[in-house]
């Protein structure tokens, strides 16, 4: 049929389009003569540094491409476990049940805290650890009982594959409840965006990723920074891991290993985290 | 020689045929069977009628059923009158020309993608309904919904219309020749006769909103409660799907979407089946 | 009758949607005549056509008893008989319909059309064909210089011969015509009678056709359809 | 009186109902156009790559919507690629050949098909790519392939449906002509019923793209990610517009990132408002002309 076979020319057109490949070099060496793809997902708080240290490796050498994937922490875990991905981040310790099932390797890469956020128009900006609880139980719903305007809160939390709630709920709020109006959203970016576009909302993000478009609260006195966890005066920390199913070969050794190396160290340090060693 | 020709193009229509059918099944058997270890040991009754609580091991889809009901029905809420007027005045009410150019207009409307709708949505629709009511973070049921009915608009205006064009014209012709006015016409004459076709219109557009995944995905909160009012947050069966497909494949959070799954694949039915029996008894009435 | 007879029908019925339209009708056509099918709308004399070439059965839920048997390339051949080609039969048996219904092609390919469905790929037979059957429905002269035109730029007449002459390029052994000329004006109808008789002595023209004078004008032999039957 | 009141009123609320709706659409295109105007420039779409680098892929674009568009792009081309030849095999079928039963049965599997929401698809897509992934190859997981698959499964229905509609659409006497003269079945459905009905069926598929370009909620579960450059192989990742804007949306890092969501709506938005009045002028009837053979 001469009406279907239009399509042929395009479909040539765009498998050559999928399958020319650019071609210049660069200068990160150990990625020299490497070639293929690699796979990220999970953690959503590692992304900023993963698109960077990607982007740098793309850069440099061509034959390579980097996809990356959100998803939270048990996704990461979980993908990689199943041999989905090359690389799971997680933003927790994975179980030991996890290490055992799927052999996994873990390199934990950086410092991260997770902080409580809230909208920089809120006055509120301290609280103790226990009015926390209890605004996340849902026990203390008006910003007006800390001092804020008379305006309910809105509690954002994040969804169960998160490694940032699974810390947030074990060390900020001591496994307490979290109240079942909260507002759910999928990642570390999508709390920030969140809380910085609702003045009357509370939320908790990667300390790595606050800015001036949220404002951290002072736990107990202490605002979490990046100095704060580094000293130990804040103290719901954790660190940012990546995973690999068995010990780490080709491409996937070679992109962990970038960031351990000095350009990895500073893509991490200006990401807002501390990196480990 | 041309006999088998013949024969083999016969077959080929038919296996073709048989594939996409196959489809359809193909969905169901696969829901059903990933989902059958959560609905044998919970039962898939219990499922439909519990709360979610991952801690507490439970994991009913109940809140995601009434918040999916919610809010597609406030958005027929919006979207009816809205599609009522406009087909009004498409069908009879306004000057040719205008109706003509208004119609062309909604049938590019149905064309804008839905994750525009959401976009627009987050940005422009919740910190307004925020400080409109002083209540809430704007994401809610009442702001989804409200999305949801301009979005549903287009489709079910032109549902409408085409119902309204299925009307014999000689009924129209013979209410012209007794003296009725447009507005008459379109009381006495084509409302009454299309009131089968506008239903399933009705029915079609409530199997859109019930289906849609982003817009309530970005605008309703997806906080995993029943909604007590409209100012409240709340997740539809469609966003569950898309928040949980993360979790661990063999976990019963991720069993669960399946039952999602299964009960919008059974809602699909229900409109299908409801629609052709409606249609097939209007062909039978002509 | 004293000519030979052409096509003999025995007990032909027919229904349509569970609705007979024909009850057992019994007639005999002659060779080389017009035979003129005449009757009020809607007693089945379209329906009879289609039922010699076969063409009913595609119809939906249409139904047929009986035998028709017409004389092809010389002995009689029962035209339902499982060895009876549907194709070859209507390429023997043509048919005209109504309203003129040239395919979105030129003048030429339309005559071609029949030709490279029966597989023919000559070109220079091709053309001879076609000039062949556009002179034989009188319509060489008039379309000769513009066989490349699209067909559906001719006039009605112009394209109601133009499918008479499509009809003819496989030079079929009867013509089944279905009131070929209601839809045309006075001159072109003129036009297509005379064409008509030119071709009694090489086929067999059966012609469904409402207008008495042209009945009486042209016609052999009148049948004459009511009551879903033959009464003459 | 009453009467009049009623016919009235009917008036003004039509007119109300009218105003409203294109209020509602005009505030959200005008929001979304003063928003975006001002990314509407060619590094909206390369980034700071010079674009005719970019179209021969000598360089990669890291900041611009390229990889997207070409997401896209692929995407559609791969989805509507498999849904042709099923969709006007089937359609052929069911108009020209199946019987009444057949085609009661095969009617209605089509329109639950056609009513399933987007993201039912898109679950059986994702756990038909995990159940390949574990028990067939460990290559295959969420991708490009099975994206495609399934967004081709999403507009199958609408392929049959105008392919269906347009055959049976043609009068008898036309169905007819060439039967008549000698047609096989198969040369009548080749040689004068498709050709006839080309403008249908390319409206169809045309209308097939728009869905398959707007769709977010299949490729979000099969594959689409926030950052995977252009498209490789049928295995790969890939970005899409429509999912980039989702994304964008929860998850912007700052304004910046934020023109670039209301550019590519925009984008979007144009894309699809093109294949629609595409569409449209094809059904027109413009197929007479374009589609004469001399």
């Amino acid at each position: 049929m001469r009406r279907i076979t239009f399509i042929q020319p395009v479909l040539i057109v765009s498998i050559l389009l999928a399958a020319c490949l650019p071609a210049f070099s660069g200068s990160l060496d150990s990625f020299q003569g490497e070639k293929g793809e690699l796979k990220i997902s999970g953690g959503t708080a590692h992304i900023p540094v993963m698109k960077e240290a990607a982007r740098r490796i793309m850069m440099a050498n061509p034959e390579i491409q980097i996809s990356i994937a959100g998803g939270g922490s048990g996704v990461g875990i979980k993908q990689v476990g199943e041999g989905l991905v090359d690389i799971g981040n997680s933003g927790r310790k994975a179980t030991d049940e996890e290490i055992g099932r799927y052999q996994l390797k873990l390199f934990q890469w950086a410092i991260d805290g997770v902080g409580p956020v809230v909208n920089p128009e809120n006055p509120v900006k301290a609280l103790t650890k226990d009015q926390m609880k209890d605004i996340f139980a849902g026990k203390v719903n008006n910003w007006k009982m800390l001092g804020g305007e008379d305006r309910e809160i809105n509690i954002y939390t994040r969804d169960e594959a998160s490694g940032t709630r699974a810390v947030f709920w074990k060390k900020g709020l001591d496994k307490g409840a979290i109240t079942s109006f909260a507002h759910v959203v999928v990642s570390n970016g999508a709390m920030k965006s969140a809380i910085a576009q609702d003045p009357y909302g509370i939320g908790y993000v990667s300390v790595g990723h606050i800015d001036t478009t949220v404002a951290p609260v002072a736990l107990d006195g202490v605002v979490p920074t990046i100095e704060t966890v580094q000293d130990g005066a804040y103290k719901i920390a954790r660190g940012l891991y990546s995973n690999t199913r068995g010990e780490p070969v080709g491409l996937t050794k070679k992109f962990i290993d970038f960031l351990y190396s000095p350009d990895g160290k500073k893509i991490i340090e200006s990401k807002g985290f501390i990196p480990v060693r | 020689m041309k006999k088998i020709g013949e024969l083999v193009a016969e077959r080929t229509f038919l296996l073709s045929a048989l594939a996409s059918s196959s489809i359809t099944v193909a969905i169901l058997a696969f829901m059903v069977f990933m989902g059958l270890p959560l609905m044998k040991q919970a039962g898939f009754y219990q499922l439909l009628v519990k709360p979610w609580a991952p801690y507490q091991g439970s994991f009913g889809i109940y809140p995601m059923i009434v918040g999916t009901g919610c809010i597609s029905f406030l958005s027929l809420v919006v979207a009816f009158p809205l599609s009522l007027g406009c087909s009004f005045l498409i069908a009879t009410i306004a000057p040719k020309p205008v109706s003509k150019g208004l119609r062309r207009l909604i049938e590019l409307m149905t064309g804008i993608p839905t994750v525009i709708y959401g976009f627009v949505g987050i940005f422009l629709l919740v910190p307004y309904i925020r400080e409109l009511f002083r209540s809430g973070s704007g994401l809610c049921v009442l702001t989804a919904a409200l999305v949801l009915g301009i979005m549903i608009t287009p489709t079910m205006t032109l549902f409408f219309c085409d119902s309204f064009d299925r009307i014999p014209r000689s009924y129209l012709t013979a209410a012209e020749a007794l003296g009725a006015s447009r507005t008459q016409k379109l009381l006495y004459v084509i409302l009454p006769c299309a009131k089968k076709g506008m239903l399933n219109g009705v029915i079609l557009a409530l199997g859109r909103a019930v289906g849609d995944t982003l817009v309530a995905l970005m605008l309703a909160g997806n906080s995993v409660r029943v909604p007590g009012s409209v100012l409240e947050p709340a997740r539809t069966l469609t966003a569950h799907i898309a928040l949980v497909i993360a979790a661990d494949y063999e976990s019963p959070e991720f069993r669960s979407i399946f039952a999602c799954g299964v009960v919008l694949y059974l809602f699909t039915m229900m409109v299908t089946f409801l629609v052709r029996y409606l249609s097939f008894a209007e062909g039978r009435r002509d | 009758m004293t000519e030979a007879i052409k096509i003999k029908v025995t007990d032909l019925s027919f229904s349509y949607r569970d609705r007979p339209i024909l009850k057992n009708v019994n007639v005999d056509f002659a060779e080389n005549s017009i035979t003129a099918l005449t009757g009020p709308s809607g007693v089945g004399k379209s329906t009879f056509l289609m039922t010699l070439n076969r063409l009913w059965e595609n119809l939906p839920d249409a139904d047929m008893t009986g035998t028709v048997e017409i004389k092809l390339q010389g002995r009689f051949r029962n035209v339902y008989a499982p060895t009876m080609s549907v194709t070859e039969l209507r390429k023997m048996v043509a048919m005209v319909f109504q309203a003129p219904n040239p395919l979105p092609m030129s003048i030429r390919k339309n005559i071609a059309f029949p030709l490279k469905l029966a597989g023919e790929g000559n070109r220079e037979f091709m053309a001879h064909k076609v000039e062949h059957a556009l002179r034989m429905a009188n319509l060489w002269d008039e379309v000769k210089g513009r066989l490349n035109d699209d067909a559906r730029t001719l006039s009605g007449g112009q394209q109601q011969r133009l499918c008479i002459a499509r009809a003819l390029v496989l030079e079929p052994e009867v013509l089944l015509l279905d009131e070929p000329t209601s839809s045309l004006d006075q001159t072109s109808i003129a036009v297509i009678e005379e064409l008509l008789l030119g071709l009694k002595d090489r086929l067999t023209i059966l012609l469904v056709s409402h207008y008495l004078e042209q009945v009486s004008r042209i016609s052999d032999t009148i049948v004459t359809f009511d009551d879903n039957t033959i009464i003459s | 009186m009453k009467t009049r009141i009623l016919e009235n009123f009917t008036v003004v609320f039509a007119w109300l109902a009218g105003l409203v709706l294109l209020s509602g659409v005009s505030l959200l295109l005008g929001y979304l156009f003063f928003k975006g105007h001002a990314s509407l420039n060619l590094s909206l779409i390369f980034g700071d790559t010079p674009p005719l680098q970019a179209l021969l892929l000598k360089q990669r674009v890291f900041e611009g919507l390229f990889p997207a568009v070409a997401g896209t792009f692929v995407l559609v081309v791969l989805s509507i690629a498999w849904a042709i030849p099923f969709g006007i095999a089937t359609g052929i079928y069911l108009a020209e050949y199946a019987g009444p039963r057949v085609k009661r049965v095969l009617d209605a599997l089509f329109d639950v098909l056609s009513g399933m929401p987007s993201i039912v698809i898109g679950l059986f897509g994702f756990s038909f790519a995990v159940f390949l992934h574990k028990h067939y190859s460990d290559r295959i997981g969420p991708c490009l392939l099975i994206s495609s698959i399934a967004l081709s499964f999403l507009v199958l229905p609408y392929i049959i449906r105008t392919t269906q509609a347009a055959l049976e659409g043609i009068p008898l006497n036309i169905r007819l002509t060439a039967l008549a003269l000698g047609a096989t079945r198969l040369q009548n459905i080749f040689l004068v019923l498709i050709p006839r009905s080309v403008s249908g069926i390319m409206s169809g598929i045309i209308l097939a793209i728009g869905r398959c370009a707007e769709d977010t909620a299949v490729i979000m579960l099969t594959g689409a990610v926030a950052s995977a450059g252009l498209p490789r192989s049928l295995f790969s990742q890939y970005e899409a517009l429509p999912f980039f804007i989702y994304y964008i949306s929860s998850q912007y890092a700052d304004s910046e990132e934020l023109m670039q969501g209301y550019g590519a709506s925009i984008v979007l938005l144009f894309l699809c408002a093109l294949l629609f009045v595409t569409a449209y002028g094809i059904r027109k009837g413009l197929s007479h002309f374009v589609f004469y053979r001399p």
